[in-house]
């Protein structure tokens, strides 16, 4: 990945040096061996700071909106599923096309710095690095290679989209690989199969960890309304007091309020301060949608309407008898 | 015997009055209450009808908002699809709401507290024997604990 | 603060039987921003709607809210009375405690506090309420009228004589409908030719008609005053300026197979044809499915004979798009297929005919030139046998539960008729009961009985099966208790009446709905038996229910003073509950403008002072004129930035809110 | 003038045990005489099906009890086939027969002396029914 990532800072700098953008978004290392965060650099000789490593997990896309609000012509390194997310905020109208240059980076997948922590191996560890399947730990006392992808998180073992589906430059060679559609839904299988009463528990346990943060909704590509519903006090729906029916309230909403338009790039869930597993309620919309009303990917085509504004005549339902559609 | 009756009869036993709030658009199922209403047929007090211009215009944040204040179960009827008095509404409302529907038996609320159903203005009977259908299935399951806001007294 | 008066009606006894008025008017009296809360018996009355202008006066209200009965009925009277009492008529809100709480709960208790909760519910929706002006909409004054027979025809003659412009649709080749093919007309039986060409040729030279028959409707956009209806004239294949309507292109056509739908299958038709010689346009249309030319590609021999060179057969089907302000449904009825009644053996035996067959056979224009003759072997019969209530008033899924009200009448008629022409005819007719409760009916059927010998028994018939040249008849007879078995010659059924196989679909396209018997829903059964729910879209004829011609041309006529109140009108006022769009919230993501049926939404660019920095923003905005109010947009949009007047998200919160005291 | 009701009280237990046994709505025959004048067995029947119908609303049990029509119909269903009322006409004979079997006797017709009855000429269904009729 090394190799991208110098190609990475020649780009930036070609890219500031003859004006083709005015501003270029990538990542920048932090103090630790996890810690990558986003770094909006306007001068050349800052593209030195650009990396591309196993930890550059953050989806760019979204400060796209903010940026084009000063009308600058911005230069962006999106994944994969970043490519999705900047799709769907195409749709949405919130960015313009033409104020974008994209440079397309493949990826192999994410490290999960607490999987690392988990296996004991961070003690005394400086740098990660990665190869298609071999990860390397630098650590003081030398260096040891382990095989496989059993550090990557759980959102890039299931990830189906590694090449960036939109940009205008290609930066490595477009990765193969197959992830069965089966098992796609274990999650919300394993979580329908509860009783009603488990399901309920399991819920309300988990929407009462969560503390209205709005992180979720913050790295969302999907919600990026000027002026949120439960932000307008005007629009009376709820409010943020610490009783469990709000919580509730607003994570069924939000999911309610993405549904179709979720590109299940599996954000929600890594931000989420209190570990809440907000993507399992997204599934569980996604599974609905292809089972009554056709497989939809969101993010992947920006002409193809949305499955909550579009219709058709013998659209099945899941709530009469001759509904067709199963409960 | 209709609910109404044998609810007396065991109505002394416990206390439990379910709520039902049903969104009924203008159209359609509210002209169907009405004929409901004028045919004299019977389905229990506990519904409540709210009128709206077209089922497409109800909004889940209506549902979970009945749900927080403690109804015991909602109802959302429409005209039949095809039937619709601005031709396309309830195709919307049939896609919203077959995702709530799946969606809150997934959050686990009992799918007998939702109820969504095509009611045409010509359909009295249709709509006491829906809601008195969803009222036995309610007082079944007894009263909804569950999305409901504490700070909310009945 | 606010002043809301709260006034709760008796209804007579229709509300008061059930619920305790006393404890709703003291429920009323503490809920918030009430000041003022009174009963009576009749709110809807003239003495009512003074107590609630005066009080309106008196007490300075600024919202009012009526319990009584459905919206449906009164909202518009009220709204009215609030109106003259100086106060916006947006600002007055119903609880509905009659349909839906006093007429279907029998506990007094209970009723009460569900009265209780819905008069809650209204406060706490029109203390939210805004006043709202009502917009102004064109009217386009020209009429549509759909089906052209008698129904259509009397509707579009009224229409023209009040001077405004109407366009008749007729999907087969001539207007005139079931009308034309009937022989005699009851009560006062003149020939129905005689009284219907009259008024085909009025339309046809009516300066304000245009008739488009051998078309289909094919969508209408649009909404009341400013319908735009595509329409598909199918060809031809003769141009209807240069054909003088001679005849002699019918007469020549070689291929004679086809089977006459005028006729009803008892005589075959040429490809080239007009339905009946009175035919309106008298210009013969090309049956491509018969004629030899389309199918092989020989032939050709119409266009040769034609002086007039009329004959065109590269013609196509045209597309024409027009605006309407009104549209006028009357596309009548037809006969319930007969092959699942295995009893009366139709379906196998030429001489078991329904009652439009037997129609034909007694018209002089018809198959056999009025004489009244077997179809099977054109014998005279000597025997007649009419079947009543065939498929009528009967539950099964084979026939229809409603009675078809016109086979009484017609049927007396047919007897009448044959035992005048040719009395040495025995006619029977085996009846459930005969209904024939209109103007000189009844004693039409008592002169059928009584002067011309008709045998009415009163018995339904269980099986006909054919015996050798005649037809064996099993009946009963219910009153003596005996079974009756006659060998007749002719058997005459008459079949019920049901809607037009396309009713639903036009139904779809118009977005009126149909009921269970596909017939079209009117907007009231009783008081407003000609108009729909969709404004600006009437109905006539027998396409509302089974109907005769009298009141099938009274029904016209309502229908045309109908469409002509609209059409007189430039302006007309339209429905302020439209959505609006908070600029401030929107951000641009259009999804309303994908949701709305009338495309009334679309996007705008603004400029606003961001923080000292002037930006530009892609907000929704709405056309007034094009929404209709159906909310679709309100869910579309996630932040609530396009709302619904009168029905706004708050309202409907606070609904809920009260609701669930 | 006697005030005589419609249905005597005495009567009434038994015709509801009828309706219930049988499931059919009587009220909805409106005796438009369909099912008598299709009844292949009509010409032994003293009183009409649509007549033993309309006793059976007037609550009359006896005279349907004497009479030999719930005894010849063969409950071949035709009626049942073609009544527009959609009522099984067949059914509530059935049930008729049975309310009077039960509160009389034993069954007429014991199972050993079927044999004895049997010509070949006669249809299986005839011996069924024939047992189903005559027992308990």
């Amino acid at each position: 990945m090394e190799k991208i990532g110098l190609k990475v800072r020649a780009r930036a700098k070609e890219a500031l040096e003859n004006r083709e953008v005015d501003e270029v978004m990538g990542w920048k290392k932090g103090e630790f061996w996890y810690d990558v965060y986003p770094v909006f650099i306007t001068e050349a000789n800052e593209a030195d700071d650009l990396i591309w490593d196993a930890f550059c997990v953050n989806n760019l896309s979204k400060y796209l909106i903010q940026k084009q609000k000063e009308n600058k012509k911005v230069g962006v390194f999106l994944k994969g599923c970043d490519s999705l997310g900047f799709n769907q905020l195409l749709k949405d109208n919130r960015i313009d096309r033409d104020q974008v240059v994209i440079y397309g980076l493949p990826c192999v997948g994410m490290v999960d710095p607490e999987k690392v922590k988990k296996e004991g191996l961070n003690k005394g560890l400086l740098e990660i690095k990665r190869s298609k399947d071999e990860i390397t730990f630098v650590t003081k006392e030398g260096e040891k290679k382990i095989l496989g992808r059993q550090f990557d998180y759980d959102k890039c073992l299931a990830c189906r989209y590694p090449n960036p589906v939109v940009y205008d430059e290609l930066l490595d060679t477009e990765i193969a690989r197959e992830v069965s559609e089966m098992d796609r839904f274990k999650d919300v299988e394993a979580i329908e199969k509860m009783s009603i009463t488990e399901r309920f528990e399991y819920w309300s346990n988990q929407f009462s960890k969560c503390i209205r943060c709005n992180a979720c909704r913050n790295i969302c590509p999907a919600c990026s309304c000027e002026k949120c519903v439960f932000d307008n006090v005007n629009a009376g729906v709820s409010s943020k007091a610490s009783v469990d029916s709000e919580e509730q309230f607003f994570h069924i909403t939000r999911a309610y309020h993405v549904a179709g338009r979720c590109v299940d790039c599996g954000e929600c869930t890594r931000v989420c301060p209190a570990g809440i597993p907000l993507d399992q309620l997204n599934h569980k919309i996604m599974k609905d949608i292809n089972e009554l009303y056709g497989k939809y990917d969101a993010g992947v085509d920006v002409s193809q309407d949305a499955p909550l504004v579009t219709y058709k005549l013998d659209d099945a339902d899941s709530f009469t008898e001759h509904g067709k559609g199963g409960k | 015997m209709s609910v109404e009756a044998k609810e007396t009869v065991m109505g002394n036993k416990n206390e439990f009055e379910p709520l039902i709030v049903a969104f009924c658009c203008n159209w359609c199922s509210y002209a169907g209450a009405d004929l409901a209403g004028t045919s004299r047929l019977s389905y229990p007090a506990n519904v409540k009808i709210i009128r709206v211009p077209c089922s497409c215009r109800v909004n889940a944040n209506f549902v979970l908002r009945a749900f927080q204040r403690g109804a015991d179960g909602v109802v959302i009827a429409g005209c039949h699809p095809g039937d619709c008095h601005y031709s396309t509404g309830n195709y919307y409302t049939r896609r919203r709401f077959s995702l709530l529907t799946n969606f809150l038996e997934y959050v686990g609320i009992e799918q007998e507290r939702f109820k969504v159903d095509w009611i045409s203005a010509a359909e009295g009977n249709k709509f006491a024997t829906v809601m008195n259908d969803v009222l036995e299935k309610v007082h079944r399951l007894g009263p909804n604990r569950k999305l409901r806001d504490a700070r909310w007294k009945r | 603060m606010q002043r809301i008066g709260v006034f709760v009606c008796w209804c007579g006894t229709n509300i008061a039987g059930t619920v305790n008025i006393e404890k709703v008017i003291a429920a009323a009296g503490e809920m918030p921003g009430v000041v003022y809360a009174k009963d009576y018996q009749y709110m809807c009355s003239a003495v009512g709607q003074n107590l609630v202008k005066n009080t309106i006066k008196e007490q300075k209200l600024d919202r009012v809210v009526i319990a009584s009965c459905s919206p449906r009925m009164h909202e518009a009277t009220f709204r009215k009375t609030a109106k003259v009492a100086g106060l916006n008529p947006y600002l007055v809100e119903v609880a509905n405690i009659r349909e839906h709480c006093s007429w279907i709960h029998k506990n007094k208790e209970e009723a009460t506090k569900k009265a209780i909760a819905l008069t809650r519910a209204a406060v706490a929706k029109v203390a939210l309420n805004t006043a709202l002006i009502a917009g102004e909409i064109g009217v386009e004054s020209r009429a549509l009228v759909i089906g052209g027979g008698i129904a259509g025809i009397q509707t579009a003659l009224d229409i023209a004589e009040a001077g405004y412009e109407v366009d008749i649709i007729e999907k087969s080749p001539s207007i005139g409908g079931k009308m034309a093919q009937i022989d005699k007309t009851f009560p006062t039986l003149d020939c129905s030719a005689c009284i219907l060409t009259p008024k085909m040729v009025d339309v046809s030279t009516h300066p304000n008609i245009n008739i488009y028959t051998y078309s289909e409707l094919e969508n209408v956009k649009g909404y009341v005053g400013n319908f735009e209806v595509t329409m598909n004239q199918r060809a031809r294949s003769v141009n209807m300026e240069k054909c003088i309507g001679c005849g002699i292109c019918t007469d020549k056509c070689p291929s004679k197979k086809a089977k006459s739908e005028f006729e009803e299958g008892l005589r075959n038709r040429s490809a080239i044809y007009t339905p009946f010689p009175q035919a309106i346009p008298n210009v013969p249309v090309i049956d491509r499915e018969a004629c030899i030319k389309f199918k092989t590609g020989k032939c050709g021999l119409c266009e040769t004979v034609c002086p007039a060179g009329a004959i065109e057969f590269s013609q196509e089907d045209t597309k024409i798009t027009k605006k309407y302000g009104a549209i006028v449904v009357a596309i009548g009825y037809d006969i319930i297929a007969l092959d699942k009644f295995g009893e009366y053996a139709y379906t196998n035996h030429q001489d078991v005919i329904t009652s439009l067959e037997f129609e034909r056979l007694t018209n002089a224009a018809g198959p056999t030139g009025g004489k009244l003759v077997r179809p099977s072997d054109h014998k005279k019969p000597k025997k007649v046998v009419f079947v009543q209530c065939v498929g009528s008033r009967d539950k099964t899924e084979r026939g229809k539960t409603y009675c078809s009200k016109i086979c009484c009448m017609y049927t007396a008629k047919h007897a009448m008729l044959i035992r005048d022409k040719y009395p040495d005819i025995e006619t029977y007719v085996f009846y459930i009961d005969v209904r024939t409760p209109g103007k000189n009916f009844d004693e039409f059927h008592r002169r059928a009985v009584e002067e011309y010998g008709v045998n009415y028994i009163k018995g339904m018939v269980g099986k006909i099966f054919p015996d050798g040249e005649k037809l064996q008849v099993h009946g009963v007879d219910a009153l003596t208790g005996d079974t009756i078995k006659i060998d007749a010659d002719m058997v005459v059924l008459a079949a019920a009446t049901k809607a037009k196989e396309d009713a639903e679909d036009l139904g779809r396209k118009l977005s009126i709905s149909t009921d269970t018997n596909n017939f079209f829903t009117e907007a009231h059964p009783k008081l407003k038996p000609v108009e729909t729910h969709c404004a600006g879209i009437y109905l006539a004829g027998a396409c509302q229910g089974p109907k005769d011609i009298p009141e099938t041309v009274a029904q016209a006529s309502g229908a045309a003073a109908k469409a002509i109140g609209l059409l007189s009108k430039d302006k007309l006022v339209n429905n302020p509950c439209i959505s609006e769009v908070d600029e401030k919230i929107c951000s641009g993501c259009l999804a309303c403008t994908k949701i709305c049926p009338y495309d009334a939404i679309t996007s705008k660019v603004i400029t606003f002072n961001d923080h000292g920095k002037i930006t530009k923003r892609v907000v929704a905005q709405v056309n007034k004129a094009l929404c209709q109010g159906c909310g679709g947009c309100t869910v579309a949009c996630r932040p609530g930035a396009i709302d619904i007047k009168g029905f706004t998200n708050k309202q409907i919160l606070a609904e809920v809110d009260a609701l669930c005291r | 003038m006697t005030r005589v009701k419609v249905i005597p009280e005495n009567k009434k237990n038994i015709i509801d045990k009828i309706i219930e046994m049988s499931g059919e709505n009587i009220r909805d025959c409106m005796q438009c005489g369909k099912c008598s004048a299709g009844c292949p067995a009509s010409d032994g029947m003293d009183l009409l099906p649509h007549q033993v119908i309309r006793l059976l609303q007037l609550g009359q049990i006896d005279r349907i009890v004497e009479s030999k029509s719930i005894w010849n119909c063969a409950s071949c269903f035709t009626c049942a086939q073609r009544c527009p009322r959609n009522i099984d006409i067949a059914n509530i004979m059935e049930a008729i027969r049975l309310t009077i079997i039960r509160c009389v006797g034993n069954s007429r017709l014991k199972a050993d002396d079927v044999p004895s009855k049997v010509d070949c000429k006669m249809p299986q269904q005839a011996i069924v029914s024939g047992f189903r009729k005559y027992n308990k």
